[in-house]
């Protein structure tokens, strides 16, 4: 029976000047090794949980509770990719190294592996702005999880890639969080996504975000198209077309 | 009314009004120019040099600018022509504070003397010293720039050279400042013109009749203000008050006391000049440069 | 590369002809002297000029340009850190430029003589202020997201201010650069007019009281030069430093 | 609010008994003069200062920037559109920073005189530089890719400028303003003694060679008044033109 | 039938510093009125593409034809989302009609009805930094498609939309351009979006952008999930596989 990593306590949240609250009375269990995700309509309060999690918002009400350290590695992938265009691609997947106070050299060591895992072979020396799309995401996720972190918070981490290459980075991290033993919640528009890589999915139907409705997977990697993958699709999608109309 | 008919001219003064101009400041308030046909403007420098430069450019009619100084420019080939000299022999003394004790020029050896950065004041200390008897090579000569005073207020030189008696001198005494001087005239210095009324090649040859006239008003003024210097120096400082720039009268007084003696001695008139007197300033301007 | 210096260089030239043309027919050399008269007066004065007054000179530039940007970066950086340090020091710096420099030469001939600090404190005064200003503006325009990526990387203070402050405030120093490097020149050049014993300026002023016209502009044109050597510097470095900015245009 | 200013004016406060302690001291008046005495000072010439002087100094200062600005942005933006344009005046520019005003004094007189627009012309020269290298760094700093964006818009060049370029390069011409006011009103006081009537920097020259220490110091509070009010419009219109920045922090 | 409105033409073009081609011998032909998608793996060229047809790029070899007059209208929506941060975002909205001369207030009359059915009301007045990820990216498409052009470029334009709020949108987008006989090329990296709009689908299996395989849809309006395009989802994923290992 695994540790609980992380408690979520009656959280609410409102961003200054708005009147009301983007998450509200939220609760909620993050266990360790536990692959989490989230389903909300745009705009309901996904990143914001993100940038609490992080202390890039302060809660007016409620509490984070990280229960076995308090300084545990968070990696984050913000939504927005926000690469340092005066660095060069390795330059920027190696930044959190760098912070970490490893060597340069180390550094770019490490790193190299990952490239060609990423279909980002060759592009170490070009600046973001010669990137496209789906290439900045990549870079902006092999420097989310580079540091060597336990927990991982990734804020849409696939959007902007194609079907082929998309199952193949899901792969990549659905080993890698099962190797290290991971603790991730997912950001995702992608209910498939979502599927195929969590053991329990929160669906939110609306903003604020406050109720969910959760549902756990069992199904062994890797996961194939199944009855019961589609019976949950259709629910959430019924949580969430709820609110909807 | 008539001051359409006035011919219009400009006379740059040599530094901000002083004593020394009060005869000009008389010749305008009693109305003298005007009785010669002249409308004139009184313009103050920015530089030293710009009296000698802007009349010769023949953007200013007149000036008042300093013997050696004419001398120079006119062997640079600025068409310079002195009308007549105002103060007769030099206002520029080798000041120090009085506790320094300085004798005689000599006594400046091994110390520091500060000087504007015109190198005329280098020839001046330099025939001062020697004559003395002493080595100008032991003096240290600095470049302070424009601000004097505070070079021996604050003591960071032991003496200056540059200053003048009728102005430094009286204002660092109304100061608080006991100031002992040296003159150059007691140490070989020639006794040049400290300050020249000055025009233009130009003027002096097509409107030679404006520079005579000009220079009646001039000396006309300067009659006045001799015989009644008090209410004279009134005239300046009144003119000053009402721009603004109050003077300070017993400074201004003292000054002009001085001058006076300076302007016109028992042998040569108001004005009166003789190439000799020249000749003998170039040959001394000559001799003394490195 | 050549073609596109033509035009310029056509430029100079047309203007140097019609300098010399009006300073021709002018013909008052003591006011404005002609190209020619003050090459010919460079040429002259070469070594008196190259090896006695330029490095006097250049050494005021330099320390005082040296101690402008390092106190110029140090007080934005303080500045941006701490808003009370913005609130006591900015007005004062405004003041600081306000002030004729000429008003204060009495203080800074009590403070530091006839030395060479009087020259450097000039420089300094008269540069710090466009270094601090576009410093502090470049640190406030540093983006909010990248902060805060920062932020949830747990960056040390002053890994945070190497890796993100530097460079994302580096336009705005080099533009504060570029302004401050011709002003250190005239900066120097006036300090020695409040007292000196070699220097451009220093020589320049003197040659005022001779009326010799090319020699008052001969040294103002090696002036000219180092101010325009240090921009050139400046620009380089930009050119390098921000190379991924415009990579293909 | 009221907090956050505290402890800038406390300081403030110490600084003027600082130097009221140290004029006291060192007790010569013409040096350093106290700030009482400066008070003094100001109050006695009230009328003077105020009616005659500062009128004066404010017009070559408002004339002056009026020009500078409008000026140095069209200079910088024919050398933002034409590469050119850039290549032959840039040189030029920073050449003309070099040369120390006084030595160009007798041709500023030749060409304008003794009217105002000799003062206007120094404070022109001395406030132009910052503002074009400013405004042309903001605008070579307006991002490629918006750009391309307003290309596909099909956007005049015209609305590109007015609708991209301003409010990009907004924050670095800010920066040059930030600079160049201060400097305006010294170059002003420097245009002043090149020849003038009235004006805060000649009444204070004047008063110089009066040994008068308040006398000096009293017009230069109130260049300074100038330079700091300047400061501050343009601080406040950067706050609000560059509202979208920082909205809450 | 429909008018040919763009022709490309043996098309090749090849980065700067780059030494292979990202778009080698391309023709493609647009006819008046239709929806084309373009499918084909990260950083294949697919916007280089987009960056072609608004002549931002000038291609080394090959043509682009305007057939029927030369000043098409053109809407664009880059991939990222390219607000400018200084402009509210009913500002941003009206920024093409203010190119285009309209008069701000009309303009503003002009953006206010979309604002609720792309679920942005309220936010008028905000700043883009105060928006979420998807909100931008409606934000930008409403930006592209306000100007009232004939053809409409998207560069994945639902990315960054949970499954809900992009089905309404692509039934918005599908209606619209019916109804105002747009032509229109999206990008995109989701198969079902391309099965459920397109009249012609090119599938890219990878870079060089070249040869492609094109499947043409004639279901009708709006699709359900049928045989058809189950049988085509099929063929897309084999093509793109085929190059993926
Ligand atoms: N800095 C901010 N200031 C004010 N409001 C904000 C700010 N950031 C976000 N919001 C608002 O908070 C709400 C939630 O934003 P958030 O970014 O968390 O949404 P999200 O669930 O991540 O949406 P998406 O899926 O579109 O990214 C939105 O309505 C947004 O307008
Ligand atoms: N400015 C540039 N300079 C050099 N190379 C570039 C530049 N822009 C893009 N590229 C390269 O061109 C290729 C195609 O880029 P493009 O943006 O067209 O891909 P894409 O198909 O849109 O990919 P994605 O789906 O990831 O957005 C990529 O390999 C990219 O690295
Ligand atoms: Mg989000
Ligand atoms: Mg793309």
């Amino acid at each position: 029976m695994s540790v609980n990593l992380l408690e979520i306590r009656d959280l609410t949240f409102t961003y200054p000047k708005k009147e009301i609250p983007t998450i509200q009375r939220l609760n909620m269990v993050v266990r360790e090794g536990d692959f989490l995700s989230i389903l909300a309509p745009s705009g309901a309060g996904k990143s914001t949980i993100f940038r609490l999690l992080t202390e890039l918002e302060r809660p007016q009400q409620g509490q984070i509770l990280y229960e076995l350290n308090q300084d545990i590695q968070i990696g984050y992938m913000p939504q927005r990719d926000l690469l340092l265009e005066w660095r060069t691609v390795l330059d920027n997947v190696t930044l959190p190294l760098e912070l970490k106070g490893v060597q340069k050299k180390k550094a770019r060591g490490l790193a190299a592996p990952y490239f060609s895992d990423f279909g980002l072979e060759g592009t170490q020396e070009h600046y973001p702005n010669e990137l496209s799309g789906g290439m900045r995401q990549r870079v902006s996720f092999l420097r989310a999880i580079i540091g060597g972190c336990r927990v991982l918070l990734l804020d849409e981490p696939f959007s902007a890639l194609d079907a082929i290459t998309r199952l193949h980075m899901q792969d990549w991290l659905q080993e890698m969080c099962q190797k290290l033993e991971l603790t991730t919640i997912l950001v995702t528009h992608d209910i498939d996504e979502a599927l195929r890589l969590s053991d329990r999915i929160f669906v939110f139907p609306s903003t604020p975000l406050a109720e969910y409705e959760e549902i756990t997977l069992a199904e062994p990697h890797p996961r194939r198209e199944s009855k019961v993958l589609v019976d949950h699709k259709q629910r959430i999608l019924q949580t969430l077309f709820m609110e909807a109309r | 009314s008539d001051s359409d008919s006035l011919d219009e001219v400009n006379i740059m003064l040599d530094w901000y009004p002083n004593a020394v101009h009060t005869f000009l400041y008389v010749a305008m308030e009693n109305g003298y120019f005007e009785e010669e046909g002249l409308d004139v403007n009184i313009i103050f420098p920015a530089n030293p040099t710009d009296p000698i430069n802007l009349t010769a450019a023949g953007e200013l009619d007149f000036a008042l600018s300093y013997q050696p100084d004419i001398i120079t420019s006119q062997q640079a080939g600025l068409p310079i022509e002195a009308v007549a000299p105002i103060v007769r022999s030099p206002l520029n003394h080798v000041m120090f504070l009085a506790d320094k004790d300085f004798k005689s020029p000599r006594d400046l050896e091994g110390k520091t003397v500060g000087y504007p950065g015109i190198p005329l004041n280098e020839q001046i200390l330099k025939t001062m010293v020697e004559t003395d008897g002493g080595d100008f090579s032991k003096v240290k000569m600095v470049d302070i720039g424009f601000e004097l005073g505070p070079a021996i207020m604050t003591e960071r030189t032991d003496a200056i050279i540059g200053a003048y008696i009728n102005h430094e001198y009286p204002v660092l005494k109304h100061e608080g400042y006991d100031i002992n001087y040296l003159n150059p005239t007691d140490y070989g210095v020639p006794p040049y013109y400290e300050l020249v009324l000055i025009t233009n090649e130009q003027m002096k040859n097509e409107q030679a009749e404006t520079v005579e006239a000009f220079w009646r008003a001039a000396e006309k003024g300067y009659q006045t203000m001799k015989e009644d210097p008090e209410e004279s120096l009134g005239l300046l400082l009144a003119n000053q008050e009402q721009a603004n720039f109050p003077l300070i009268e017993t400074v201004e007084e003292e000054s002009l006391s001085i001058l006076l003696e300076k302007m016109e001695t028992d042998n040569e008139a108001f004005g009166e000049q003789s190439d000799e007197h020249w000749s003998s300033i170039t040959e001394w301007l000559e001799e003394t440069k490195e | 590369m050549v073609k596109k210096s033509l035009a310029p260089t056509l430029l100079l030239l047309l203007l140097l002809g019609m300098w010399e043309m009006i300073a021709a027919l002018i013909a008052k050399p003591y006011l404005i002297p002609g190209p020619v008269a003050i090459f010919h007066k460079l040429i002259e004065l070469n070594s008196t000029l190259m090896f006695i007054h330029l490095p006097a000179t250049l050494e005021v530039v330099l320390i005082g340009l040296m101690i402008s940007t390092v106190g110029g970066v140090s007080v934005a950086i303080l500045m941006h850190r701490f808003k009370v340090v913005e609130k006591a020091l900015y007005p004062l710096l405004v003041v600081s430029q306000t002030i004729p420099i000429i008003a204060l030469a009495p203080i800074f001939v009590l403070w530091f003589g006839y030395s060479i600090w009087s020259k450097v404190f000039v420089t300094v005064l008269i540069t710090f202020f466009p270094i601090t200003v576009n410093t502090f503006d470049g640190l406030k325009s540093t983006p909010k997201e990248l902060r805060e990526l920062f932020l949830t990387m747990k960056a040390s203070p002053v890994a945070m201010f190497f890796k993100l402050y530097v460079p994302s405030s580096m336009p705005s120093f080099l533009s504060g650069m570029k302004v401050a490097i011709p002003l250190s020149v005239v900066g120097a050049a006036i300090g020695e007019w409040l007292g000196a014993e070699a220097g451009l300026g220093y020589f320049s002023r003197r040659m005022m009281t001779q009326f010799d016209g090319p020699g008052v502009f001969a040294p103002i044109v090696w002036l000219s030069l180092i101010g325009m050597t240090g921009f050139l510097l400046i620009t380089l470095l930009e050119r390098y430093l921000l190379r991924w900015r415009n990579q293909h245009d």
